[in-house]
């Protein structure tokens, strides 16, 4: 979310779910959005029904493509020359908004300038797309009254994902689709909760609503309300965190409801890590993998079992309520912590309700300053919400940018970190499928869900199987620089040819032994969407 | 071969809209009726649903969804043949092959069905052979038009 | 555009100018009795139920797909509409079962009571799962219906020679008895223009006519995204949650957000006692608007999983074993204060509440005094 | 571009060529009834004979002018002459070849007549024979004359004039001026006035329009628009381009249904001829109008002749009829405005604009305008058909044209108008054909069928046959056409078999009340055929349901009631 931070001010979800109904068109691109957000992909499809024009790049035939007006098969990897070369031709054709990047943007001759790199020759040559295919996009997209983006790990999960979606701002500030219904930029989060716990400051750099733990001012008045004296120093981010339990500078973790055993890249190394500490602590509803490798497991309620709040992707906190009592001795994560806090000595710690902690939330971080539970009620409200009077904020950057003015950076293309060679010729692509949800831990439990699939599956183009000899079912051996997994094959005509698919859903293949480690040196994401690998078939 | 027809075929309605009659049409040329597999292909080409696409197939009398038998025999169910005796030349039929109106044998080899009336009133009651009209039929010239071999 | 002011049976209504008049009267809390007509979706007109008299208009039109205009006067209590709805209403119940509406003990029955009456087995109102909640029932009870009336034991109804079809229960989730079918494609309906999915459709036509996949393979070997929307709009029993149809009626409805991505849709935990007993998409939800997906849905029963953590747990000789809350908490208390500062890291959880995340972040800062805090987000 | 001029010349040179003075013309009927018959091996062997011996003589072909009847039909030119001869089956030719062209003579035995007004060669005038003297041939005029697959042949004896009269000389609106003024109703059964109908889409503001055809002839028994397009196709093709003009429609379809393959031929190569000469596509005769043609043919549906399912089966879904509104004039294919309206119904549009809308208006009758072609079936001599006046009696057709049942049993009803029609008695001879008559009855004039029925028919058996069918055709939308379309089968079913109850009459009544709520013609009208015959033809249920018998002998159950034998 840096790189949209960089460019706007802020790094969520522009616009809102409903108004992406509303696009007259919409960039999906790097977001298998019918699998992975099935009830955003309705707006979508709404949208293309109402006689929206719906662009889909992805090198993988996903069922979007049956509703869309385009499909950009791009090479895996190459999404900013391709959105350069959009951009490009918006520029060369005139079909640039210059009120709206004169009136409200800045540096935009540094963007112009790096577009000379994107010549379509080149940009067709990266992509593999034609080049009329690229032109008609742009224009698709540029002609358009409102367009939105959308995008979601495809994008991210890259060595260079703070690229991909610096050039994704850029290409809306060009055309003037920021601030308005219908346009925006558009990030869709994996996790129930991922911007809730991005916005309480579960980020090593910052408090609540992204205050800088470093900046002095800030500091203070969470000195003054926590009533304690703070670290200025931004802290460890989970890489860097399993890297220092694995160096033995972080000795004791206290992890909560994670399993970075499976969904982390690399997933030898976080193991040996987790092995090495001296004290970890594991907060769960299950013995996940992780959970195994705890000196001691604190059972916590699930969500049917608390009350509470989470925050969508659309910047939406929305009430989490109560069902049923906590099963067996289970208890809320908030309560635990707090037990622990009390025990430790600590001060502040005592609330009755999760309201109460909401209201400290609201006091302390502005975006929040006007939400408490009494106003949740029906449908929640979406932040910035600074007043108990305040509406809520559907569509950010209206008026202004949060930062002043949209910072155009210029485009570069980089390739992936460990391109495809001799030894591993192929690349592979991870992601989700409807049915499950990330580790599983939740979905694999839940009978018919397995029932319909219980193993993980790699999917593979018919043309390489063919040439591999490998037949649909066949059991086979996937191998990459870190390690290797065996998974049957399932030949699939929507895999570009060159490529494979895997999810991480399945603790009994751990993809991301295959994945690397490599990240995005700004997000820290790390590149889960490309490495390179072979397939052999097992004897 | 039939798979290649099909591949063909489809590329030049890629995309198009009010073409799925034509389309039907063409893929029962192609392999006698419309397969599960063609459906699929036709849903992805014209950007429907598979769903979609079967709905509308089975909707239309004249279209196939299994594989059309070795013989077609149909008997006219118009006002004209019906007041010209095709009820007794239908029961000629059944009893000559032993197959049901509107059933195929279970070999798939005959099949007996009624058929619209194309408006040839002056040859009533007519049958057709794989399309071939005969008419003015009776119950007594039904053997001689469709030969020997009782369906079993 | 301006308002339209009309009358709907003596009430004074104002609406937008062509909105359907029964959603109109529906808002102005008249009821005209449908069974096809969905909100906010173009109108079937399949079910023919919802007959209404307008003043000026020939015969009996339809609310449905009569679009409101200015002093239009409207009413939809009169003998000859509801002696029309209640012809209607005999015609579809030819075809479906009626001993819900028919049996002499159904007024002192609640539902899953064990049936005590002699009756053909198969059709007694407890085999059917929908009982007591089933919208066919309902208008049929509005209208006063006491049965299939005169075609009762007619040709091929319901009570003479009908074919049986097959129920399709090879997916784990929808269950499919097509038996019990009216054909209001409201489930083709609301799979095609609320989900995109079409899954399936109305095939072949006349008495044939069915709702089926493509060469009526299981559903979950089509493009269904088993997202139950079609099990929410159901009138009848034809379509149920396979695992949960049983479960009658619930104590309480709870409205909360799906734990699973970050789209936030709202669901209805239906609750008895202390277990979840189904989960339905909530109408009211912000974002999803009565749509859910197959996880949120049908994948919640983890909740209930056995290998649910009961009890805390400390690692002893290398196997854990159970403890109380207070030796858990004052261990992990004692062996975390070894570890304030840069030693300390937690690791928060994107699944957590935003009170718990805020909580964790704060423990780590105040009580641990280390920023190293951090989440799954970039996963 | 040619022009109109140009395409006139080349026509009439290419129709005298074809006459010709010194060759005689020897036309086989090839329409599908005259297939049916055995028309196609006639012509083989006619082609056969005239080339082993070598005989001077066009072998042609040219399609049915109404005497299915006497299929195979061979129309022999000479001398500017034309003798037309029936039932010229294969083995008969050889003998024609002989009379007509080895001794140069005619067949007199085997001659229906010859064509003009006077007696030649001891053959009578066809126009007097009784098949043709009530007929007033104006949309018919050029079928069995001309070769259908030429269309030089059309241009030639007048095709395409009116549309390049339209174009050339008159506005949109006073094309749709001469049409109310001729009054021509829709011919497909619903009668209303045509040029209000184009009006309607003439008015409406969005655009692409569509103006589409309708030649989905489903009800069984009619077959007058077959013969329209099989004999004369381009005559359809221009009445649509005329409607096109006028309504400011670009676009347009015939929908076939896929009953008529031979007629589908005949489109398809009629449209090519049309595209070829510039009277279709972008800039029609030069004259910068524009209008693209295409055929879409049906695959078994007889609810896809309602016009919006046929707009839905066009648009790639089921032939579902909609709801409405919006109607097709705001909404039809592909959401556009559209116009749909029946292939006779278009083909008297070149007749009005070539003669005017009062020239039109003078023939028929008061409150119905024109001719109207009717085709003949079932228990009658002469199976065709005609083109007549409305307003003509009922008993001309069936007894002049017709021959009458011939089988020495009285008649005992007419079935007119197809599935969602009824059943007239005997007793309805005298009425006129308007339909403005027929519907007092109960039951509707319709598109053009007539099917008579003699004293050996059981109604009740026969009315289960149309209610069966409109079971198996029912689209499936409406509760009350699916499943009423089945109880009536249900009932009818028992009553044949002796099962019936005295209260099933009250039921019909009582669920065609049901029905009426339905959303289309089919569903509404699908009970006429049983509530027409419960009053014109009480007696035969009384028969079936009290005495447990069937009169005519037809159903399984006794001939006459036990009570009366004794």
């Amino acid at each position: 979310m840096a790189g949209l931070a960089t460019t706007f001010g802020s790094g969520a979800m522009t616009n809102s779910i409903a108004d992406l109904g509303q696009a007259a068109c919409i960039l999906a691109i790097g977001t298998n959005t019918t699998e992975a957000h099935p009830v955003i992909a309705l707006q979508l499809k709404q949208m293309a029904r109402r006689g929206g024009k719906l662009i889909v790049a992805n090198p993988h035939w996903i069922e979007l493509c049956r509703h869309a007006t385009m499909w950009l098969r791009q090479r895996p990897g190459s999404d900013v020359a391709l959105i350069g070369g959009m951009m490009r031709v918006i520029v060369d054709e005139g079909l640039a908004d210059s009120n709206f990047i004169q009136e409200r943007c800045e540096n935009f001759d540094a963007l112009r300038e790096s577009l000379a790199a994107f010549s379509l020759e080149r940009v067709s040559q990266i992509t593999g797309l034609p080049q009329e295919q690229i032109r008609e996009a742009a224009r698709l997209y540029a002609t358009s009254s409102s367009a939105a983006i959308v995008y979601a790990m495809g994008i991210t999960q890259s060595s260079h994902g703070t690229d991909n979606v610096q050039a994704l701002a850029d290409l809306a500030m060009l055309t003037g689709n920021i601030g308005k219904p219908g346009s925006g930029v558009n990030p869709l989060r994996g996790h129930n909760n991922v911007q809730g716990s991005c916005d309480m400051g579960c980020l090593p750099n910052v408090f609540t609503g992204y205050q800088s733990v470093a900046d002095g001012g800030i500091r203070e008045r969470f000195e003054a309300a926590w009533g304690v004296s703070l670290n200025p120093k931004p802290g460890l981010t989970l890489g860097e965190i399993f890297d220092a339990a694995h160096d033995g500078t972080v000795k004791a973790i206290y992890l909560v409801g994670e399993n970075p055993v499976i969904t982390d890249p690399n997933a030898a190394h976080i193991e040996e890590a987790l092995k090495r500490l001296e004290f970890l602590v594991v907060q769960d509803i299950f013995l996940s993998e992780t959970a195994r490798l705890a000196h001691v497991v604190l059972p916590a309620a699930s969500f049917a079992e608390k009350e509470g709040t989470f925050t969508n992707t659309e910047r939406r906190v929305q009430r989490v309520r109560q069902a049923i009592s906590p099963v067996g001795n289970s208890r809320p994560d908030w309560w635990i912590t707090v037990q622990l806090a009390m025990r430790l000595g600590a001060q502040g710690f005592s609330y009755e309700h999760p309201a109460e902690i909401m209201d400290e939330i609201a006091r302390l971080t502005a975006s929040y300053g006007g939400m408490a539970y009494h106003r949740l009620e029906n449908g929640g409200l979406q932040w910035p919400c600074p007043s108990p009077n305040h509406p809520g904020t559907s569509i950010l950057h209206r008026e202004a940018f949060t930062r002043g003015k949209g910072h155009f950076v210029p485009v570069e293309y980089r390739g992936s970190l460990e391109q495809p060679d001799e030894e591993y010729p192929l690349i592979l692509n991870t992601g989700r499928m409807l049915y499950h949800f990330h580790s599983s831990t939740l979905t694999r439990r839940v009978k018919g869900l397995r029932e319909l699939h219980s193993e993980e599956r790699v999917e593979i183009n018919p043309q390489d199987a063919v040439s591999l000899g490998i037949a649909d079912g066949d059991l086979v051996k996937v191998t990459s620089r870190r390690g290797a997994v065996t998974v049957r094959a399932k030949v699939a005509e929507g895999t570009p040819p060159g490529s494979l698919f895997m999810t991480f859903h399945f603790p009994d293949t751990v993809t991301n032994l295959l994945t690397q480690p490599g990240r995005d040196p700004v997000s820290k994401i790390p590149e889960l969407k490309f490495c390179a690998v072979r397939v052999a078939k097992v004897a | 071969m039939v798979q290649e027809k099909l591949d063909d075929l489809l590329k030049e309605y890629r995309g198009k809209r009010g073409v799925l009659l034509e389309v039907f049409h063409r893929v029962q040329e192609i392999q006698g009726y419309i397969s599960p597999q063609a459906v699929e292909a036709i849903a992805t080409a014209l950007g429907m649903s598979p769903a979609h696409v079967y709905g509308a197939l089975t909707f239309y009398s004249e279209l196939r969804t299994t594989p059309p038998p070795e013989r077609s025999i149909g008997l006219c169910g118009g006002p004209a043949c019906y007041l010209r005796g095709a009820e007794k030349v239908r029961q000629a039929i059944e009893g000559h092959i032993g197959v049901a109106m509107g059933q195929a044998s279970p070999d798939n080899k005959t099949e007996v069905k009624w058929v619209q009336c194309p408006g040839i009133c002056h040859v009533a009651p007519f049958l057709t052979v794989d399309g071939k009209i005969h008419g003015k039929v009776t119950p007594e010239v039904v053997p001689q038009i469709l030969g020997e071999g009782k369906e079993r | 555009m301006a308002k339209v002011t009309l009358t709907i049976d003596q009430k004074t209504v104002e609406a937008e100018p062509g909105d359907p008049l029964l959603e109109v009267a529906k808002k102005a809390g008249v009821y005209i009795p449908h069974l096809c007509y969905m909100d906010d979706l173009p109108s079937y007109g399949g079910c023919r139920l919802c007959a209404v008299e307008i003043e000026g208009v020939r015969g009996l039109p339809l609310a449905c797909t009569t679009q409101v205009t200015d002093g239009m006067v409207v009413r939809t209590d009169t003998a000859p509409v509801r002696e029309l709805q209640r012809g209607v209403m005999e015609t579809i119940l030819s075809e479906h079962p009626d001993r819900c509406l028919t049996c002499h003990r159904k007024i002192h029955c609640l539902p899953n009571w064990i049936c005590l009456r002699d009756d053909v087995v198969t059709d007694r109102c407890v085999t059917c799962a929908k009982n007591q909640w089933c919208e066919l029932q309902q208008v049929s009870e509005f209208l006063g219906m006491e049965g299939t009336g005169r075609f009762y034991e007619e040709g091929r109804s319901w009570y003479g020679a009908r074919e049986e079809i097959p129920l399709e229960r090879e997916n784990p989730f929808i269950e499919r008895d097509y038996n019990k079918c009216i054909l209001c494609a409201r489930c083709v309906r609301v799979c095609d223009e609320v989900r995109g999915v079409g899954a399936i459709s109305v095939t072949y036509k006349g008495d044939k006519a069915r709702i089926d996949t493509p060469f009526g393979i299981p559903l979950h070997e089509t493009n269904c995204e088993l997202c139950g929307a079609c099990v929410d709009v159901c009138p009848t029993a034809s379509l149920m949650d396979k695992t949960t149809k049983w479960a009658g009626l619930p104590d309480k409805l709870v409205s909360t957000i799906c734990p699973y991505c970050g789209t936030g849709c709202q669901l209805l935990l239906h609750v008895k006692g202390e277990r979840i007993v189904r989960v339905s998409a909530d109408a009211e939800g912000a974002v999803n608007k009565g749509q859910a997906c197959v996880k949120g849905r049908y994948g919640l029963d983890f909740v209930h999983h056995p290998e649910r953590l009961t009890t805390p747990l400390i690692r002893d000789n290398g196997a854990f074993r159970e403890a109380s809350w207070d030796e858990a908490l004052d261990l992990v208390a004692s062996r975390l204060g070894d570890y304030r500062g840069e030693e300390f890291a937690a690791i928060a959880s994107s699944k957590c509440t935003n009170e718990d995340c805020y909580i964790l972040q704060k423990f780590a800062r105040v009580v641990m005094g280390s920023n190293n805090v951090d989440h799954c987000a970039r996963l | 571009m040619s022009t109109f001029e140009g395409l006139k010349t080349d026509g009439e040179a290419a129709w005298r060529n074809y006459m010709g003075d010194t060759k005689p013309l020897l036309q086989v009927g090839m329409g599908s009834c005259g297939v049916a018959a055995g028309a196609e091996e006639a012509l083989a062997v006619l082609r056969r004979e005239v080339t082993a011996r070598n005989i001077p003589a066009t072998v042609s072909i040219t399609g049915c002018n109404g005497m299915c009847f006497a299929e195979p039909l061979v129309m022999v030119t000479r001398e500017g002459r034309t003798v037309t001869y029936g039932e010229m089956t294969p083995e008969r030719i050889p003998a024609l070849v002989e009379e007509v062209l080895v001794r140069g003579g005619v067949w007199a035995e085997a001659a229906l007549g010859v064509s003009g007004e006077e007696e030649w060669q001891g053959i009578r005038p066809l126009a007097e024979t009784e098949f043709f003297r009530l007929q007033e041939r104006r949309l018919m005029a050029r079928c069995g004359v001309i070769d259908p697959e030429n269309i030089e042949h059309n241009i030639a004896l007048g095709g395409y004039a009116a549309l390049h009269k339209a174009l050339s000389g008159m506005t949109p609106e006073t094309v749709i001026q001469e049409m109310n003024q001729s009054g021509l109703a829709g011919r497909g059964g619903a009668n209303f006035p045509c040029g209000r109908k184009w009006d309607f889409l003439r008015q409406a503001k969005a655009t692409p329009k569509y103006m589409i055809c309708n030649a989905d002839e489903g009800d069984p028994g009619a077959f007058v628009n077959r013969i329209l397009l099989e004999s004369d196709p381009h005559l359809v093709i221009e009445g649509i381009l005329i409607g096109a003009y006028a309504t400011g429609a670009e676009a347009a379809y015939i929908y076939l249904r896929e009953e008529y393959p031979l007629a589908a031929r005949r489109l398809r190569i009629a449209l090519e001829q049309a595209r070829a000469r510039g009277l279709v596509g972008d800039n029609i005769l030069g004259l910068g109008f524009k209008c693209n043609l295409e055929l879409v043919v049906g695959a078994g549906s007889y609810v896809c002749g309602e016009e919006t399912g046929l707009i839905s089966s066009i648009q790639d879904s089921r032939g579902m009829p909609r709801i409405r509104p919006p109607f097709p004039a705001q909404a039809g294919v592909f959401g556009k405005p559209t116009n749909v309206n029946n292939v006779e119904t278009y083909a008297n549009a070149p007749l009005i604009i070539a003669h005017g809308g009062q020239w039109y208006a003078s023939m028929g009758t008061e409150r119905a305008r024109g001719t109207k072609m009717f085709s003949i079936s079932g228990h009658i001599v002469r199976t065709g058909v005609v083109e007549v006046p409305l307003g003509t009696p009922l008993r001309r057709i069936f007894e002049e044209a017709g021959g009458g049942v011939g089988n020495g049993r009285p008649l005992k009803a007419i079935q007119s108008g197809g599935p969602l029609s009824g059943f007239l008695t005997a007793r309805h001879l005298d009425l006129p054909l308007e339909p403005q008559a027929f519907a007092p009855e109960g039951v509707l004039m319709g598109s053009g069928g007539l099917v008579f029925v003699d004293e050996g028919a059981c109604l009740v058996d026969m009315v289960l046959r149309y209610l069966t069918f409109a079971q198996d055709e029912s689209c499936a939308r409406c509760t009350t056409c699916r499943i009423g379309t089945q109880r009536y089968v249900d009932i009818l079913e028992r009553i044949t078999q002796g099962k019936g109850r005295p209260q099933d009459l009250d039921t019909f009544r009582w669920l065609e009340g049901v029905m009426r709520n339905g959303n289309c013609a089919h569903g509404q009208a699908s009970p006429t055929a049983v509530i027409s015959t419960l009053r014109h033809f009480p007696e035969e249920y009384e028969a079936h349901i009290r005495e447990k018998c069937c009169p005519a002998g037809v159903c399984p159950l006794p001939a006459a009631s036990p009570a009366l034998t004794r």
